[in-house]
């Protein structure tokens, strides 16, 4: 605690999740993660834990299914096609209500795609990934600092809510060197109380079982229902976010993990130019913040979203916007955007709703003027008519699509 | 009289070849090539008799062995 | 003077990744030298692993697919029944073939499927950077057993040639080594046991071959060498482990 | 202050351990830094190049687009690199092993002859610590001794007289004029 330390992302995740009390760790080899299994080969046995290298990812996931079944502090992680592989284990591990904790470094894809960072995975991750109705916890860190403290978190909402917990981070999050400052103090695992479900041995109490299936009439049912209750719960609780300038903000850009970074670089020139330009991010990917965003779509009535995917994340922006606000895109599906090229758009998208800006302005000091509006304006409040949200607006699927080859080659 | 020639925009300069001549008559070069390794050569004349081992085990087809 | 040694027309010619002194470029040339040789080159299809060989599906000129990690003698499996006249060969490294590819690997043994197997075992993950294979040797170390593998915590190496020979499936099974330049002879001449078995209908071959990583060793290339022929080979001996001669009988 | 920072060269010129340390020593500087590598195949026997922000102000990307300094330490990385150096920016050039010359002329050039620097201090192995002292003396965006005392951070394990060698470097290299 209080130090700062220059860590890689991915060494700051395993240290953060040994601190909190992880003490058993199995994966399988893949880029760009490979610093996690690398780290906890060393230091968990240093810690008093277990670290095993699989056979594979499948295998990989399933002593993790094990290992949590008995009540203790758990950690995999693995990059795209080997979270795929673990997809299915992780939705056992969330049909037996088993607080499970894992990491994706997401890369390229699909397929073997490329070890770059991206953020196509975000779909797979939010919608709970595996076959069946569930969802996991994501959180989506956006420095090596977070990646050190987040374990932390997501440990105790697995267990608090019996269900799988997970960090969404990307190549760029992994392979990076900041510093991180572990803001707990470390977990001993011993003073973590045993759940009453834990498996062991069985002395004097009645026998337990872990279990994903229920065959009983209705049972399954009954069982999903109460799994829904738990999320709406969730969803109702445990939202996390961060804004940055939004208070006058006319334009907001959302972004999550590295893009949240160069969104904010974006912004921060925009800003340097006098233009009223603010950030939302999502912390917490599940839940969504999405009664954030839509009390935030009552105000600011333009929003550009800035992913590593094709338009996966700006559905949900969509959804919890619902209609209220104009929503552009700037998507580089398994690209990695820079600051100026996110400016540009900014820049563009500003000077196009300046027009719209002024005249609310000039409405709210004469409200009886109708301003020169578009068609379809109400006669009141709302100058710049809402129009239902559209897919990726031409001017921006042009620049997104330039230029930029992706350099062949990398680790797999 | 057999010779080797090596291709040193191939060669990465892994030395293998030397260990594989039978005669020891390659050498590594003392500058290094474009790619920025120091390329193998044939360092004694009248001493290649073109058995092709160096090809052989050359990893990178840079050996071309001429008879 | 005359040209002795042309460079194989299945293999492309272009400058490969590989690292100085990896065993990978010596190996695809002789497979691209056997294809020549036995006039396959266009009835040939190719299966290229996860890991440093990779790329090979750049580098053989022959078709070529890339499929997910050791999931190869399952994909030439497919590619087998449908196309029954082509002739397939799936590319491994130790981690794709015998860790998570194992079950296809054993699997495609015990159905004998009519494939040639081309099996590099380096004793070392390559691409990923120096994490413990299944064949990494006791005291070896890795990047994710820094002090050495440790039976009590690692396991064992696994002699991949030594298990499949228990199969009735696996009809030949070679191992052999290019650490030298006779056993990159030697290598040459089981690769081409393994596609004549195929072209012959034979059922299922593998040829293991003992292979350099310096860079991942952390040794240079001439150490990569001795590593091969002093430490690699007491533990996985070199020969014939079951050939379609023999049948059944085992070294 | 912002320095946006990319070093680029053969893989064990030590481009990767030198950002590295600029970002350590960044830190003990109190600054914010990040550091971010290409990684991959690339790094096993090709170029290799990373990416290093030292600011006073929270740094948002940490890939450096429109470096200030671009420090290439061989032939291929000034190809690559050359055009990326912002409008007035610093280009270190290794001398010793890049015999181009930069196209540029919105730029400020250095010619720092860093392998042979580092032979006569005693091994070229620390050709890359030349440059960094270069880098600290032309800019003045760290004190050669701030990352002296990074060294023993970065390099725990290395040898005292080993260090040494590395000070000297980095403090012969920052003599370097333009």
């Amino acid at each position: 605690m209080g130090e700062k330390i220059l860590m890689k992302g991915n060494e700051a995740l395993a240290e953060g999740a040994v601190l909190a009390g992880c003490r058993f760790f199995s994966g399988y080899p893949i880029t760009p993660q490979n610093e996690v299994p690398e780290y906890m080969s060393w230091r968990l046995p240093e810690a008093g834990g277990t670290f095993i290298q699989a056979e594979s990812e499948v295998s990989a996931i399933n002593m993790i299914y094990g290992a949590a079944a008995t009540g203790i502090r758990t950690m995999t992680s693995s990059s795209s096609p080997g979270i795929s592989l673990k997809q299915e284990g992780i939705s056992y591990c969330a049909g037996a209500d088993l607080p499970i904790f894992f990491a994706n470094v997401v890369r390229g894809g699909p397929g073997l795609g490329n070890i770059a960072a991206s953020q196509g995975d975000y779909n797979q991750s939010v919608k709970g990934g595996g076959h069946g109705d569930y969802h996991t916890i994501v959180l989506a860190p956006n420095s090596v600092d977070e990646m050190g403290n987040f374990p932390k978190k997501c440990y105790e909402l697995a267990e608090k809510y019996r269900m799988p917990s997970m960090i969404l981070a990307d190549g760029i999050l992994g392979q990076m060197m900041e510093p991180v400052e572990f803001k707990f103090q470390p977990v001993d695992p011993k003073s973590l109380k045993k759940p009453e479900w834990s498996l062991g041995s069985a002395e004097g109490r009645k026998k337990r079982i872990v279990r994903s299936y229920d065959l009983r009439e209705g049972e399954l049912e009954k069982l999903n229902w109460i799994r829904a209750k738990k999320f709406k719960e969730i969803e109702d609780k445990e939202v996390l976010f961060e804004e940055k300038n939004i208070n006058d903000a006319q334009l907001v850009l959302v972004a999550y993990g590295t893009s949240s970074r160069i969104a904010a670089a974006a912004m921060k020139m925009a800003r340097d130019k006098g233009m009223k330009v603010g950030l939302f991010r999502p912390i917490t990917l599940w839940p969504f913040p999405k009664k954030q965003l839509a009390k935030m779509a009552q105000r600011v009535k333009n929003f550009l979203v800035v992913e590593m995917s094709q338009g996966q994340f700006v559905d949900d922006v969509r959804l919890a916007i619902n209609g209220t606000a104009e929503i552009d895109l700037y998507a580089r599906p398994s690209g990695i955007p820079n600051g100026e090229e996110v400016f540009a758009v900014v820049d563009k998208l500003y000077q196009s709703i300046k027009p719209a800006i002024a005249a609310k302005k000039a409405e709210k000091s004469k409200p009886a003027k109708k301003a020169k509006a578009p068609k379809k304006a109400k006669p009141t409040k709302k100058l710049k008519p809402v129009k239902k949200f559209q897919p990726v607006k031409k001017k921006t699927t042009k620049i997104k699509t330039a230029k930029k080859s992706t350099k062949k080659g990398g680790r797999r | 009289m057999p010779e080797i020639r090596v291709d040193e925009t191939r060669c990465k300069g892994c030395e293998l070849c030397t260990k594989a001549c039978p005669k020891s008559c390659i050498e590594m070069s003392d500058t290094f090539s474009v790619t920025g390794y120091y390329p193998a050569k044939l360092a004694k004349t009248d001493c290649c008799i073109g058995c092709g081992l160096c090809a052989q085990i050359c990893p990178d087809l840079a050996i071309a062995v001429w008879k | 003077m005359e040209l002795v040694n042309k460079k194989p027309s299945s293999l492309v010619d272009i400058k490969m990744h590989y690292c100085p002194g990896c065993g990978h470029g010596i190996v695809h040339r002789l497979i691209a030298e056997v294809m020549d040789e036995l006039g396959i080159r266009e009835r040939t299809v190719g299966v290229a692993p996860v890991g440093c060989a990779v790329f090979s599906d750049d580098y053989f000129n022959c078709d070529m697919i890339q499929g997910p990690h050791g999931r190869g003698p399952a994909i030439a499996t497919g590619i087998k029944r449908s196309q029954p006249g082509c002739i397939v060969f799936s590319y491994q490294g130790d981690g794709d073939l015998a860790s998570i590819g194992m079950a296809e690997t054993v699997h495609s043994a015990a159905r004998s499927e009519n494939i040639s197997i081309i099996f590099i075992n380096n004793a070392i993950y390559g691409m990923t950077g120096g994490q413990m294979a299944p064949t990494t040797l006791i005291g070896q170390p890795a990047t994710t057993c820094p002090k050495g593998r440790d039976p009590k915590v690692n396991g064992y190496p696994i002699k991949v040639c030594e298990l499949l020979s228990q199969l009735d499936g696996a009809r030949f099974l070679e191992r052999t080594s290019v650490s030298t330049a006779q056993g990159v002879i030697k290598t040459k001449k089981a690769i081409k046991k393994a596609f004549q078995n195929q072209i012959e209908g034979k059922g299922f071959s593998l040829v293991e071959i003992l292979s350099m990583c310096p860079t991942n060793w952390g040794v240079t290339p001439l150490q990569g060498l001795k590593f091969v022929d002093e430490k690699m080979m007491p533990l996985y001996p070199l020969g014939v482990f079951r050939s379609p001669e023999q049948e059944g009988g085992q070294k | 202050m912002y320095q946006g920072i990319r070093i680029s060269g053969f893989g064990g010129q030590g481009v990767i351990s030198a950002g590295i340390l600029l970002a350590q020593a960044g830190l003990l500087e109190n600054k914010n830094v990040s550091w971010f590598p290409a990684y991959g195949a690339e790094m096993r026997g090709g170029t290799a190049n990373c990416s290093v922000v030292i600011a006073s102000e929270e740094v948002s990307s940490p890939v450096v687009s429109r470096p200030d300094t671009v420090i290439v330490m061989n032939e291929p990385s000034l190809a690559k690199f050359e055009p990326l150096v912002k409008p007035g920016g610093l280009l270190i050039i290794n001398s010793s092993l890049v015999n181009s010359k930069p196209k540029r002329t919105d730029i400020k050039v250095a010619y720092v002859p860093c392998n042979k620097i580092a032979e006569e201090i005693g091994t070229t192995k620390i050709a890359n610590m030349v440059a960094l002292g270069a880098y600290a003396g032309l800019t003045g965006a760290l004190s050669v001794d701030t990352i002296a005392k990074a060294l023993g951070k970065v390099f725990k394990r290395a040898k005292p007289e080993m260090l040494e060698l590395n000070v000297k470097a980095l403090k012969k290299g920052a003599e370097t004029k333009i």
